[in-house]
C-alpha cells in the first residue's frame, strides 16, 4: 500500500538544536499512527513540519504520492490535512464558531455573500453546533461564547471537533489530552475511534502508553530528533515502547 | 444677557508674549465691561485649534475676535465664516493672507522687525559685514510665516540676497554657515547654536528668532568662551529679552506690543458693537502698525532705536 | 490497589449528566444592563458620552444643547474621528500607528501640490493623494508584517520621515483657499454643508459617521474582519489555525493609509487651504480617541464605533470646557483627568458586570 | 498489549543518559562573537554606535573626530540620555511614560520657582524640585499597579495633567541665567564644566554617566533589579513566585520621576534658565534612545546601558549630519530612516546569531 | 492527629461561575495528598486559595492550628508553603537561578550586601545546582541559562525542585506532570516520595490515576466545587475513585 502522507531526510533547526534530524515519516490510508518520545525528542517539530506550520531546512514530503510544499498551515489545510497543535492555536477572545471557521468562513448565498463578502452566521452557527454535538464530545450551551470563558478540557474538545469536522485527508491531533481528565480524555479517544471509522486516517502524539496502545495501529517511535522505529502495538508490550523511546533498549531492526 | 463678548485667540498660551497679550486683553475688557473668552492652539502652527476656537466663539455669539493667526491663509476660510456671522475680526501680531481678510489687523511687520536687526547687525559691524559668519536660529522645520518673515527680513536688512522670500534655506551666500531650528526655546537654542559651532567655530554674527533662543545660543557660545566676541540678535522684547540686551547678552532686539494690540483691539471691538464702527488702519499702511522698535545700548547712526532703560518701561512678560 | 487497568471503563459508558449550574443572583434590569455592556462593548463609551452632553447641557442650557452646537462638535471631531477609524484599525490588530497624521498632511499636500504645481486634473490630482496615503501604509505595513519590526518603532520611524518628506515636498508652501475655491472646488468637496434645521452637517461628518458604520460591519460581519481580530488576538494561533497573518496586517495598514488620505483631504474641506502644517496632533489625538472608545492597546478587543464615540466625548469636553469660558491649559488639565478617568470608569464597569 | 501495569518500570531504574549533543557547525572568533552579542543585549547598539562614530569620523575627518565634537554630543544627549534611563526601567516593567518630558519641565520650575517666587534656600528647593517629580512618578505608579490602569493610557492622561499644571503654577515665567547665577548658583551645578585635553565634560554628563552604571549595576545585582525584570517578562508568574509586583511598579514610577526631576536640574545647567517651555519632545525622544538601544517594549529584556548608546547614537547621527551639511529637515528625514535601520539591523543580528 | 493545613467553607465565584462551593480541606502531617476531579471541577482554585494566590470570597484557613489570611503567594510561602502551580509561574527571560530564588534573594554578607544589597550570584548559583543535582532531576549544563530555553519537561523540572527546595511546611503540586514523558514523570514521582520521606506533606493534583494510587496516602474527590469526599486508596480501586469524581457513583459516606 502506498503512504497517504509520507516525509524523507527532514531537517530543522533552531539554533544549536536539532530538531529533526534527518528524519523519515510515513502514514497509511485509514490507520492511526502514534508517535511517541520523551520531551524535547522533536515530535512536535515533526508533525509541525508536515502540515506547514514550520518549513522544514532540509526533507521532502509528499501527500498520497505527489510532492508537497507547505509554507502556512493554510497550504496544508487546502490540501486536507487539519492539525490540532499542542497550543491548541485558538483566538481566545472569539466565539466558539468564529474559532471553528477562521480562515475558511461560509459567505451568504446571493449578492450580500458576493459583492458585500458578508458571512452566513447562521448556516456557521449550525454547523458548528452539529459537529459538537454529533460527535457528542459536550454540550454546550452556548455556540457564541468566547473560547476564553470555556474550561480547557472544552477548548480542547472545540479543537479536536474543529479537525475532525474538516480533515478530508489527515487529521494531526498533537497530545490532545495532556490537560484533560479522566472522562474528558475518553470522550477524545472515542473520537478517534470515529474518525478513523470513517476512514480518515490519525496521527497522535501522546505520552499516554496505555491510550497509545489501545487505539494506535502502528506506533512510530521518536528519539533525538529521529525515527527510531516503528512498531506493531501487538507485537510489543508498552514496556518495550517505553525502553525504545527512552533508550533503554535498541530495536532489533527497523520494523513494520 | 446684554454683555458684549468678546474673544481673543492666540497661538500658544505658553509663549509670554500671548501670556502678556492676554493680560493686556483682559485689563482692558475688565475696564469696558466686556466678557472676554480666551483661546490657544497647542503649539505655535496649531491652527487647527484656533479653527475650533473662531466656531466656539461663532457658537457663543461673540461680536469680535482678536486672533494672533498660526497659519496666515489656513485660517482664512473660518475668518470668513465669522464675518459672515457679523463677527468683528481683528487680526493680531502676524497680518492673514490675504491682508483683508480681517476686518483689521493691529500687528507688528514682522519683516520690518527682521531687518531693523539686520540693518543694526550690518551697521554695527561696518566692514567687517563683508566677511560676517552668520547663525540663522529659526523657529521649527515646518517654517511657520512669522519665523520665515524674521528670517528673511533679517537678510534683507543685512544686506544678503533671500532668494525666495518665502522660505529660508535656499540662500547661497557663503556668509551664512547655515540654518538650525529652536522650537523658539532656550534648549533648541543652545543646540542648534553647537551644532552650527561644531560645523564653524568662527561664526560672529547670531539671528535667533526670539530671546529665549538667544539666551540658549549665548550659553553655547559662553561654553566655548566665546559669549563676548560674538553678536546676537533677537526679536520680541519681552523683559527678560530687554535685560538680557542690558546685560550684554544679546546685542540688540527688535520690540513688539502685544499688550498695546491686545487692548487697541478690545477698545475697537467695544466700539463696534456699540455703533459698529470699523477701526482704521495706519496712514499708508494697510493695517494698524503697533509698532517695533529696535531696543539697543550700542546705537548707530540712521536706525531708531530706544534704549534698554526706555525698553525696561514699554517691555512685556 | 487491584484492577486498575480498567478504571477508565467507569467512563467508557455515557451518563446523562446534569450540568453545573449554579444561581445566577442578580436579577431582572441590571442584570440584563450588565449583560448588555458585557457583549457590546462600545456601550461604556456611549453612556459616557450621553452623560457628558446631558451635563454640559444642564450647564450651559441652549449655547451648548442646540443642534448647532451639537453638530459643531461633528464638525470639530470628523478629522480626528476618520484618523481614530485608521487607528482603531491597526489598533485592533494590537500595532500602533504613530504615522497617521503625517500620513493626513502628506496626501492633502499632494492632492493640492498635483493639482495647482502640476496641473494635473482634480480629480487625478486626489486619486493620486489618496493613493499616496495607501503606500505610505503599504510602507508600514510592509515594515511589520514581513520584516517583522515592531508597529511602534516602525510607525516612530516613517512618522518623522513622511513629515519631513511632506515639509520638503510642500516647500511649506501653503496653498489658499481662494485659490482651490476658484480652480479646484473638488478638493473642498469634503466641507460642503447642508443644513437640517439648525443643524449643520459637512459631507466630511456624514463620511466620517458613514466609514465608522461600514468599518464596524465589515469587522463584524466578513472573514477579514474577523481576521483582523484574530490576528490581534493571538498572531500565532491566527497563523495555525488558517489566517494569512502577513496579508491582512499588509491589508489594515494600507487601509489606515488610505483612510488617512480620507481623512487630508476632508482637512482641506474643513480648512479651506493645504497647509504642511496641519494634523500635526492626530496622533496622540486619534490614539486617545481610541482608548477613551474602549479599545484595547493589546488587539483583538473593542468596537470601532467606541472610538467614534470616544472622539466624540474629547469634542464635547473640548467645546463644553470652552463655552464654559475655562482657558486652554485648563482644558487640557481636564482631558488629562478625563482620559484617566474614561478607562477608570470602563474597567471598574467590565469588573462589575464580569 | 499485556503486561501495560508495569511498563512504567522500565524508568524506574536510572540510567546513565547520554544528553543530545548536536555538533556546533560554527567555530572560533565569529561564534564567540555570535555568543557575546547574544548574552549581551547593549552590545548591538554599542556596535552600531562604533560604526557610526567611524563613518562619521571618516566623512567629516577631525572636525567630527576630536575631543571637543565628541564631548559636545554627550552634552547635548545628557537631558534626553538621562530621561531615557527613566524611560528604560519603565519599559522594562513593560509600560510606557508618556508623561516623562512633563514630568523633567515640571520639576525644573518648581526649583526655580520655589528658589525665586517664595525665597526658600537653594538646597531646599531643589529638593523639593526633586520631591516634585518623585510624586508625579508614584501618581503615575499608584495608577498603573493599585487601579491596574494601563501605563499608555495613565501617562498620556498625567503627561497633559503635569503639563497643564506647569504653565499655570509658572504662569509661563522665565528665570533668567544672569539672576540665577547670582542668587542660585546651586542650580547651575548640573551645567558646571570641567576640561580633560580638548574634551569638556559636565557635571550632568558626568551624572547621566554615572546614573546609567549604577541602573545597570542595580538592575544585574539586587533582587530589585531582577524583580524589574521578573515583573516586566510575566507579572503573574512574578507575582505567583513571590514578587511583590505592585511594590515594584510603584518603585519602578516614582524612581522614574525622580531620575526625570534630576534630569530637570541638568536642564537648568544646559539652558541657563528656567523655562516652563523646555523639554517638550522629551518623551518621544527618550522612547527613541530605548528602542534604539534595543530594550523590548514587550518588558523584560534588555540592558540600559542599550539607551545610552541608543541616545547616543542619535546625537552622533544629528551632529554628523548637521555637520555634513544635511540641513535640518533632512536630518529629520534621516533620523527616521536611522530608527527603523537600527531596529531592523538589531534583529537581523539577533535572527544570525540565535 | 491535629491537620497541618485545614480550611473550611472556602468560597470562590468567578463572575457566575462558582469555582469553590463552601468546600472543606484537610492536611495531615507528613502525608501526600491526592486531589482528583474532573476537569473545571475547580481543584486549581483550591489549591491558589491555600497558597495565597486567589483571596477566597469566603471561608477561613488554618495553618498548625492557627488561622492564616494569606494575601498574596508571598505570604504564604514566608509560612512555608510552596506552590508549583499549573502554569508553572516562571519568568521566562530570566535564567534558572534567578527563577528558583525569585522573592528570596540571597544577598552578599558585608557590606556589599548590607548596604549595597548586592546579590549572592555565587552562592546561589551552588545551591541551585546543587538542589537540580541532589534530586537527580535531570542534568542541566548551564545553572544561568534563560528558562525559556528549556523543554517543558526541564521546565517542570526546576519548578519542582523549587519548591521542594525551599517547602518547609507544605509543597503544593498541580499537575506536575501533565506535559512530561514516562521517564520525565517518573522522576517526579521519586521526588515527590524523597519529600515525603524528609517528613513535608505533599498536595498533588493529577489526573493520572497509576500515578495518584502509587504516591498517595490520601485522596481527596472534587467535585463541582466542593470536596465529595475522602477516600484511601487502599481501600477503594482506581475505578472508584474515577466513578466517584465523574459522579457515576455516589460514596456511603464521609469516609476517612
Ligand atoms: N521555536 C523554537 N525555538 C527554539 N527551539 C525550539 C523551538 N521549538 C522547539 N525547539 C526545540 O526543539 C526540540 C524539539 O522540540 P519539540 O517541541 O518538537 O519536542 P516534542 O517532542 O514535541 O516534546 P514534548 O513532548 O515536550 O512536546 C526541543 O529541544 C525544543 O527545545
Ligand atoms: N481567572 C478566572 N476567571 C474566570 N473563571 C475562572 C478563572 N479561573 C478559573 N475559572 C473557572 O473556575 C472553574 C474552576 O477552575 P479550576 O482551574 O479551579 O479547575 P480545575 O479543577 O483546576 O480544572 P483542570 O483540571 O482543568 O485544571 C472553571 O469553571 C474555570 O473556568
Ligand atoms: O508671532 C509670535 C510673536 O510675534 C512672538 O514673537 C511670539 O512668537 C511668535 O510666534
Ligand atoms: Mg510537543
Ligand atoms: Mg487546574
Amino acid at each position: 500500500m502506498e503512504p497517504i502522507l509520507n516525509a524523507k531526510n527532514l531537517v530543522k533547526r533552531y539554533g544549536k538544536v536539532i530538531a529533526l534530524d534527518h528524519c523519515d515519516f510515513e502514514l497509511y490510508p485509514g490507520e492511526v499512527l502514534a508517535v511517541i518520545g520523551d520531551n524535547g525528542a522533536g515530535k512536535s517539530t515533526l508533525i509541525k513540519a508536515l502540515s506547514g506550520a514550520v518549513v522544514p531546512d532540509g526533507g521532502e514530503v509528499w501527500l498520497e504520492g505527489a510532492r508537497v510544499h507547505f509554507h502556512s498551515p493554510t497550504d496544508a489545510r487546502e490540501a486536507g490535512i487539519e492539525t490540532v497543535y499542542q497550543t491548541l492555536a485558538m483566538s481566545p477572545a472569539l466565539s466558539i464558531t468564529d474559532n471553528m471557521f477562521m480562515g475558511r468562513e461560509l459567505r451568504k448565498p446571493g449578492i450580500m455573500g458576493k459583492w458585500f463578502r458578508q458571512l452566513d452566521h447562521k448556516a456557521m452557527e449550525d454547523f458548528a453546533r452539529k459537529k459538537l454535538s454529533d460527535l457528542g464530545l459536550m454540550t454546550i450551551q452556548n455556540i457564541n461564547q468566547a473560547v476564553e470563558t470555556l474550561s480547557g478540557g472544552q477548548r480542547q474538545g472545540v479543537a479536536v471537533a474543529r479537525a475532525a469536522a474538516f480533515g478530508s485527508k489527515v487529521i494531526i491531533l498533537d497530545e490532545p489530552t495532556a490537560a484533560l481528565g479522566v472522562k474528558e480524555s475518553r470522550r477524545v479517544l472515542d473520537l478517534i475511534q470515529d474518525v478513523r471509522s470513517r476512514g480518515i486516517p490519525i496521527i497522535l502524539i501522546s505520552h499516554n502508553m496505555p491510550h497509545v496502545f489501545e487505539v494506535a495501529d502502528r506506533i512510530h517511535v521518536h528519539r533525538l530528533g529521529r525515527r527510531l522505529c516503528v512498531i506493531d502495538p501487538k507485537d510489543y508490550t508498552m514496556s518495550d515502547a517505553v525502553a525504545f523511546m527512552t533508550g533503554a533498549k535498541e530495536p532489533e531492526a527497523v520494523a513494520a | 444677557q446684554d454683555e458684549t463678548t468678546a474673544c481673543l485667540i492666540t497661538k500658544t498660551d505658553t509663549n509670554p508674549f500671548f501670556v502678556k497679550m492676554r493680560e493686556g486683553a483682559t485689563a482692558k475688557a475688565e475696564e469696558l465691561g466686556i466678557n472676554l473668552m480666551t483661546f490657544a492652539g497647542q503649539i505655535d502652527g496649531d491652527h487647527e485649534t484656533q479653527v475650533q476656537a473662531i466656531e466656539t466663539c461663532i457658537a457663543s455669539g461673540a461680536s469680535g475676535i482678536l486672533i494672533t493667526a498660526s497659519d496666515t491663509s489656513s485660517i482664512v476660510s473660518s475668518v470668513e465664516q465669522a464675518r459672515e456671522a457679523g463677527i468683528l475680526v481683528i487680526a493680531l501680531d502676524t497680518p492673514l493672507d490675504p491682508i483683508d481678510a480681517a476686518d483689521a489687523t493691529f500687528a507688528t511687520d514682522n519683516f520690518r522687525a527682521g531687518e531693523l536687526i539686520g540693518q543694526w547687525a550690518r551697521e554695527t559691524l561696518g566692514d567687517e559685514a563683508e566677511n560676517a559668519r552668520i547663525a540663522m536660529l529659526d523657529l521649527g522645520v515646518s517654517q511657520p510665516t512669522v519665523g520665515v518673515l524674521r528670517d528673511q527680513g533679517f537678510l534683507t536688512g543685512f544686506g544678503i540676497d533671500v532668494g525666495d522670500p518665502n522660505r529660508w534655506g535656499d540662500e547661497d551666500d557663503p556668509r551664512i554657515v547655515g540654518h538650525d531650528v529652536t522650537a523658539g526655546n532656550e534648549e533648541g537654542g543652545r543646540q542648534a547654536m553647537e551644532n552650527l559651532l561644531a560645523q564653524d567655530p568662527m561664526i560672529n554674527v547670531v539671528y535667533t528668532i526670539n530671546e529665549p533662543a538667544a539666551a540658549g545660543a549665548y550659553e553655547a557660545l559662553k561654553a566655548i568662551g566665546r559669549e563676548n566676541d560674538v553678536m546676537i540678535v533677537s526679536i520680541d522684547g519681552g523683559c527678560p529679552g530687554v535685560q538680557n540686551v542690558g546685560d550684554g547678552v544679546i546685542g540688540a532686539t527688535a520690540q513688539q506690543y502685544p499688550l498695546q494690540m491686545a487692548s487697541l483691539g478690545i477698545e475697537a471691538i467695544a466700539q463696534y458693537a456699540e455703533d459698529g464702527t470699523l477701526p482704521q488702519p495706519t496712514e499708508g499702511k494697510e493695517f494698524f502698525d503697533t509698532g517695533v522698535q529696535l531696543v539697543t545700548d550700542q546705537p548707530v547712526e540712521g536706525i531708531e532705536s530706544i534704549t534698554v532703560e526706555e525698553g525696561m518701561e514699554l517691555c512685556w512678560g | 490497589m487491584s484492577q486498575s487497568d480498567s478504571y477508565e471503563d467507569i467512563v467508557k459508558a455515557r451518563r446523562e449528566e446534569k450540568f453545573a449550574e449554579f444561581e445566577d443572583e442578580r436579577k431582572g434590569l441590571l442584570h440584563k444592563f450588565h449583560h448588555a455592556l458585557h457583549v457590546t462593548p462600545a456601550l461604556v463609551p456611549l453612556i459616557v458620552l450621553v452623560a457628558s452632553i446631558v451635563i454640559f447641557g444642564v450647564l450651559l442650557g441652549s449655547r451648548f444643547f442646540s443642534p448647532f452646537a451639537l453638530t459643531l462638535i461633528l464638525q470639530q471631531v470628523q478629522i480626528v474621528g476618520i484618523v481614530a477609524a485608521a487607528q482603531s484599525l491597526v489598533i485592533l490588530t494590537a500595532g500602533i500607528d504613530l504615522s497617521v497624521g503625517a500620513i493626513t498632511v502628506l496626501s492633502s499636500v499632494v492632492m493640492g501640490q498635483f493639482a495647482f504645481r502640476y496641473g494635473i486634473p482634480v480629480p487625478v490630482a486626489v486619486a493620486c493623494g489618496l493613493a499616496c496615503g495607501a503606500l505610505c501604509g503599504a510602507l508600514n505595513g510592509f515594515l511589520v508584517s514581513r520584516m517583522k519590526l515592531p508597529p511602534f518603532i516602525v510607525t516612530l520611524g516613517t512618522w518623522q520621515i513622511i513629515l519631513a518628506t511632506n515639509y520638503l515636498y510642500s516647500a511649506n508652501e501653503t496653498i489658499r483657499a481662494q485659490e482651490i475655491e476658484e480652480s479646484a472646488p473638488l478638493l473642498h468637496l469634503m466641507g460642503a454643508k447642508f443644513q437640517i434645521g439648525g443643524a449643520v452637517f459637512t459631507v466630511g461628518v456624514v463620511f466620517m459617521i458613514v466609514l465608522m458604520l461600514v468599518l464596524s460591519w465589515v469587522l463584524r460581519y466578513t472573514a477579514w474582519g474577523r481576521h483582523v481580530y484574530a490576528v490581534g488576538d493571538d498572531p500565532e494561533a491566527a497563523q495555525l489555525s488558517g489566517v494569512n497573518v502577513k496579508g491582512t496586517l499588509l491589508s489594515v495598514y494600507m487601509l489606515s493609509g488610505l483612510i488617512c488620505a480620507f481623512a487630508g483631504w476632508a482637512l482641506i474641506g474643513r480648512i479651506g487651504s493645504v497647509s504642511p502644517t496641519s494634523a500635526y496632533e492626530a496622533n496622540i489625538e486619534s490614539i486617545t480617541a481610541v482608548v477613551i472608545g474602549g479599545i484595547s492597546l493589546f488587539g483583538g478587543r473593542g468596537s470601532i464605533l467606541g472610538s467614534l464615540f470616544g472622539a466624540l466625548i474629547v469634542g464635547v469636553f473640548t467645546l463644553g470646557l470652552r463655552l464654559l469660558g475655562a482657558d486652554a491649559q485648563w482644558t487640557y488639565f481636564f482631558i488629562g483627568v478625563l482620559i484617566i478617568a474614561a478607562v477608570a470608569v470602563d474597567q471598574w464597569i467590565r469588573k462589575v458586570s464580569a
